[in-house]
């Protein structure tokens, strides 16, 4: 009885204080496109902020279609956290009109340009797959954070604790990159999909990185692009070609026999996260999670003994 | 051999060689009854199975995308279009265009309200199942290989066993239907050959190569020879020779992704073939 | 549930109106005429367009999509018209062998090109997505009327509209030469119609029907409003006019309940986003097709609706 | 009027890059029901598509009238083979016989009440006003070729040229149109039609023109249609049975 009547003066009390919170401007509806955005966003926010993601974190980005709540989502978001450099390519349109209302931010474009990797030379369209490197990453939650003081000036303290944790987990994710990759060798730097989504992760720990085919989803590989990587393979020696989450296998598995018909044993290193994060309620299914998977992946088909569950421990075998 | 050509050119090109045949072989009927564009249609309404199968594989804890469950799926769902337009075609005054485009156009647009059914609801990694049975001939498999081998067989010999009855029904169905052999089931049994060699080319060369294989050395065929047995044999030829050809041309210059080489290669033929066959016609 | 209807449901349900119908109407002769796959031949051969024309000016930018992938649709259908002449192809081959080369001529175009390094696909580049036409200013009926908040109405649905229009209008106009030559093409011939010209000129409809709708709403709905109304109407009445009016209820139905059921459906039956528009209107479309069908076999009679005279 | 309603003089057409018809020469008198008659692959077909100026001819002239055939489009009127049209077309029998109204009518004039009447009075002629509203698949081969024939009369032509107006059609369907055929021809009508039956010709026909790639013979029934010429025509010598009948 004492209980009950303790919860029906706490839950008048939250009912008087809700829509004052309101219109404190203290709730914030966010929405973001990708997992990636959405986790991080998640990591720095208050606890009490809910924050929708459009796409799924299983779902590819380049192959997302967006439906009638999608839209309703967005057109009644505070505040719109989306990826840019044209990765959420067919919701362009899109955001130039929502753009007129609503507070967008682009925050994959918040990372200074001459961090970005230029398609080609005469090309100013840079390449978007920026969360394969987490130091770049940082830019990115540096402009999450931001943007959500600047919306939450009263949360302002717990989103600053919060950002700073989350830039040292960043941290300690770059370092245990390097820590576990430091014992590869120069010419075993060699990163082979089936597409070219980790430029970015080349760059930052100086491998080589070889996709089968283009960027363009229309795009098919050539004969010629398949030998030429065959021979590739053979004289450098490399060990291990990698499979993408939403990429199809095909390719990569003819390299492996490709390779085996010469006498040289080609392993599969593994399922990288390229596009879209592991399942929903997973650590794979966070930013950090698809992260630690793809550099412990990595490192252990190049030899590395790297921890088995990876750096936080937390990788399902 | 391997030094002179590489193991994955060696292996595209029996594939296509092989698939050129079969393809060609069965398209030269396909052309003859004007059914080019059902593979086209069949190769969409595949769409609709292909998410059920992943839903299925994933709820049955299998692995995700496990290709020949999704293929399985793909193949019941475009069977399911073939018998719709069946029923259609027989049953309505509709013409056969009409019935291929409505069961493409439907089942595609189910297939995409699935997809973003998927897409939300987060069940496990939908990410690229559009493009997981979309092969394309340079990355063909030891296995690749050995399935085309089994079905050219398959497709091949039953176009041989079947040749008069499929030669009678599509130029007199009356005179198949007396002879014994139901206009439905010879409609159907060339619509199956289709449909094996559509899944499989989607899964193995890619849609484009599958549309045009079946269609281009048909019509190539036909502008050299008046008889039905001789213009499948030819068009069978074409259709490998095409295929091989384009394979070695893709495997020794860059940046020419083997499919669009061959199709372009075999309009070229055709393109080649009209020329000749013409001037051939008014020098008599 | 209805807030924001002018923001969100009111422009895209237009642009979905008025595609459908212009389809429609051009599909009603096509199935007539057994170019019914015509649409899904254009959906094809549209890539090489938008990649010269990504090429030429370098940018996505719609007018210029629209414009190429135009161009590249009118040269699919002279190709056809050589390959018809020139072989024994009939429509579905000359169609086959023209959407597989005009493809892959694409694909070699990307390869061969800098195009291979760009997110360069037909998807994003020419085709547009229903849901997302939404209207910014867009408050209440009387936006409009108001000039300013009509700028911001997305140019797909005048496009859609202009498109309508027109084809609507060129139908009226050849209304009689467009029977006459698809039913009796030698007798059409002999009375003076230029039966050329008409054919060329359902073709150009189809093409400019297809490829403003590709821009406003993709491409599925665009094959499936071309076929599945005239489809259904057809086997539900004898006589042309009829015909088309029946399709054009058809299609305005399976474009509006379409868009309304994606949206709302799901959410009602508990779930948390909707479904593709699109993909609803082309499914609703075979569910009224298939659903004609049944009543026609059970309606024996081909009277059932009054016969008009011309 | 005694004129010539068609002169053809050397006529020579290639049709899909074979040699059809070669030095092909003769008159059809105007105000009389001609038969062209040959075996298959005479030509037939492509005589009557080069009559219409459907397609263009190597060498030779043809005269309607005095004119060319192109020019004198507006009088000529076609029945096509049953074969060629697509029975299920949605239309009904109304509809066919207006459109002999349609070149006549261009785009924009309207339909009026008038022409009503006329559409009404063709199919009168032909015996099929209780059929308007009927769809055109529901009909007997003959009533469809009565259809057909009210679509000529419509259009009150001149000229009127049939492509085999009896193939498929039972012997009482096919008194009937050869009345409806004689009726035209007394309204001033010239005709001209593609015959298969030769048992018939005599009974049907004023006029025949034999052809196999070339003309053998063209002239009155009586004179021409002689058992030498016929065998000539068809290469064969046993047609005793169709000839001597008369």
């Amino acid at each position: 009885m004492n209980i009950n009547r303790r919860r029906f003066v706490g839950l008048s009390a939250a009912a008087i204080a809700a829509p004052h919170m309101a219109f404190a401007g203290q709730s914030l509806n966010i929405v973001c496109t990708v997992g990636m955005l959405a986790d991080t966003a998640k990591q720095i926010a208050p606890s009490n902020i809910t924050i929708r993601a459009l796409m799924g974190p299983g779902t590819d980005p380049h192959a997302f279609r967006q439906t009638r709540s999608d839209v309703v989502a967005l057109t009644k978001a505070d505040l719109i956290i989306r990826h840019g450099l044209y990765l959420e390519a067919q919701m362009e349109d899109l955001f130039a009109k929502l753009g007129k209302r609503k507070s967008i931010l682009s925050a994959g474009e918040a990372i200074p340009n001459q961090h970005l990797l230029p398609y080609d030379d005469a090309s100013a369209q840079y390449d978007p797959h920026v969360w394969m490197d987490p130091t770049l990453w940082i830019h990115v939650a540096d402009a999450i954070a931001t943007e959500l003081s600047s919306k939450l000036p009263k949360n302002s303290a717990e989103i600053a604790e919060n950002h700073a944790r989350f830039v040292a987990n960043l941290l300690r994710l770059k370092d245990y990159g390097h820590d576990i990759l430091a014992s590869v060798p120069k010419q075993a730097r060699v990163l082979l999909t089936a597409h070219d989504a980790f430029r970015y992760f080349g760059s930052a720990y100086d491998f080589d990185v070889m996709g089968v085919k283009g960027i363009s989803t229309t795009s098919e590989a050539g004969l010629y692009r398949i030998e030429e990587l065959v021979d590739l393979i053979i004289e450098g020696q490399i060990k291990a070609v990698f499979v993408e989450s939403s990429q199809s296998d095909r390719n990569i598995r003819a390299l492996i026999e490709g390779t085996a018909a010469r006498g040289h044993d080609l392993k599969l290193g593994g399922q990288l996260f390229s596009d879209a994060m592991g399942p929903a309620g997973t650590y794979e299914g966070t930013y950090v999670g698809m992260i630690d998977h793809n550099l412990t992946t990595i490192a252990r088909a190049l030899g590395v003994d790297a921890p088995k569950r990876g750096m936080n421990d937390r990788l399902n075998v | 051999m391997t030094e002179l050509i590489g193991y994955n050119t060696a292996l595209a090109l029996v594939g296509a060689l092989l698939f050129g045949f079969s393809s060609g072989h069965v398209g030269a009927f396909v052309y003859l009854r004007k059914a080019s564009l059902l593979s086209d249609s069949l190769a969409h309404a595949t769409l609709p199975g292909l998410i059920i199968g992943f839903l299925v594989s994933t709820f049955l804890g299998m692995e995700e995308k496990n290709s020949w469950v999704l293929l399985l799926g793909a193949g019941i769902s475009a069977l399911f279009g073939v018998v719709v337009i069946q029923w259609i075609t027989v049953r309505t005054k509709l013409g056969f265009d009409t019935a291929i485009a409505a069961v493409l156009s439907v089942f595609f647009g189910f297939g995409i309200v699935l997809l973003t059914g998927v897409q939300s609801v987060s069940v496990g990694q939908q990410a690229g199942l559009e493009d997981y049975i979309l092969g394309s001939v340079s990355g063909m498999l030891l296995q690749d290989v050995v399935v085309i081998g089994l079905v050219s067989i398959m497709c091949s010999s039953a176009v041989v066993v079947y040749r008069r009855p499929l030669t009678a029904f599509i130029f007199d169905p009356v005179l198949s239907e007396m002879a014994g052999y139901a206009q439905h089931r010879m409609s159907f049994l060339l619509s199956l050959l289709a449909l094996v060699i559509t899944i499989i080319g989607l899964k193995i060369v890619g849609l484009i190569l599958v549309v045009a294989m079946l269609t281009i050395p048909a019509a190539t065929a036909r502008l050299w020879t008046t008889d039905v047995w001789s213009m499948s044999l030819l068009s069978a030829v074409f259709g490998s020779a095409c295929a091989g050809i384009g394979v070695i041309i893709s495997a020794l210059l860059p940046s020419l992704p083997s499919g669009a080489v061959i199709v372009v290669l075999m309009f070229i033929a055709l393109g080649l073939s009209i020329v000749v066959t013409h001037l051939r016609c008014s020098n008599v | 549930m209805f807030d924001d209807f002018f923001l969100i449901s009111f422009v895209p349900i237009l642009t979905g109106l008025f595609s459908a119908l212009s389809c429609t109407l051009v599909g009603n002769i096509l199935v007539l005429r057994k170019q019914a796959m015509l649409s899904d031949t254009i959906s094809h051969v549209v890539l090489p367009g938008i990649v010269i024309s990504f090429l030429i000016f370098g940018n996505l930018g719609s007018y210029f999509m629209l414009v190429g992938a135009g161009i590249a649709g009118l040269t699919a259908l002279g190709t056809i018209a050589v390959l018809r002449t020139y072989t024994s192809m009939d429509n579905s081959a000359a169609m086959a062998t023209t959407l597989s080369v005009f493809f892959a001529a694409g694909v070699l175009m990307i390869e061969l090109t800098a195009g291979g390094n760009v997110h360069l696909d037909v998807e994003h580049a020419l085709y547009g997505n229903l849901e997302s036409l939404i209207w910014i200013d867009g408050e209440s009926l009387m936006s409009v009327f108001d000039p300013v908040a009509r700028q911001t109405i997305p140019v797909e649905l005048t496009r859609a509209i202009i498109g309508f229009v027109v084809i609507m209008a060129v139908m009226l106009v050849c209304w009689r030469f467009l029977i006459i030559s698809t039913f009796d093409h030698t007798f059409a011939e002999i009375s003076g119609v230029p039966v050329g010209i008409v054919s060329a000129g359902v073709a150009l409809a189809a093409t400019i029907a297809a490829v403003i709708s590709f821009d406003a709403v993709g491409s599925i709905i665009v094959v499936s409003m071309f076929v599945c109304p005239p489809a259904a109407a057809r086997v539900l009445t004898q006589s042309f006019r009829d015909q088309v009016w029946l399709s054009v209820l058809f299609s305005a139905i399976s474009a509006v309940l379409g868009y309304a059921v994606a949206g709302y459906v799901p959410i009602l039956l508990g779930f948390e986003t909707s479904i593709s528009a699109a993909g609803t209107i082309a499914t609703l479309s075979g569910v009224i097709l298939v659903c004609a069908i049944f009543y026609s076999k059970r309606h024996r009679s081909y009277d059932f609706i009054a016969g008009h005279q011309t | 009027m005694s004129a010539n309603a068609i002169t053809v003089n050397e006529l020579t057409v290639d049709y899909d890059g074979v040699t059809a018809i070669k030095d092909v020469y003769f008159a059809v008198r105007a105000e009389k029901l001609t038969a062209i008659v040959g075996p298959n692959g005479a030509g037939k077909s492509t005589l009557i598509k080069a009559l219409l100026g459907l397609i263009p001819t190597r060498m030779g002239t043809i005269s309607c009238f005095g004119t060319s055939p192109k020019q004198y489009r507006k009088d000529i009127s076609y029945v096509p083979q049953r074969a060629q049209i697509d029975w299920e077309f949605p239309a009904n029998v109304f509809d066919v016989v207006a459109m002999g109204l349609y070149g006549e009518l261009g785009l924009l004039r309207r339909f009026s009440s008038a022409h009503k009447d006329r559409v009404h009075s063709a199919l009168t002629d032909v015996d099929m006003a209780d059929f308007a509203a009927r769809q055109i698949s529901q009909l007997s081969g003959g009533q469809q070729q009565r259809v057909f024939l009210a679509r000529s009369i419509v259009q009150d032509a001149e000229l009127i040229l049939l492509d085999e107006p009896f193939g498929g059609i039972d012997a009482k369907s096919e008194a009937v149109i050869v009345d409806i055929l004689r009726r035209q021809k007394q309204n001033g009508k010239s005709i001209v039609a593609v015959h298969h039956d030769l048992s018939t010709v005599k009974d049907y026909f004023d006029d025949v023109i034999l052809l196999n790639k070339t003309v053998t013979a063209f002239g009155p029934v009586d004179d021409v249609f002689t058992k030498s010429n016929v065998e000539k025509t068809y290469g064969v010598s046993n047609l005793d049975f169709l000839t001597g009948r008369a």
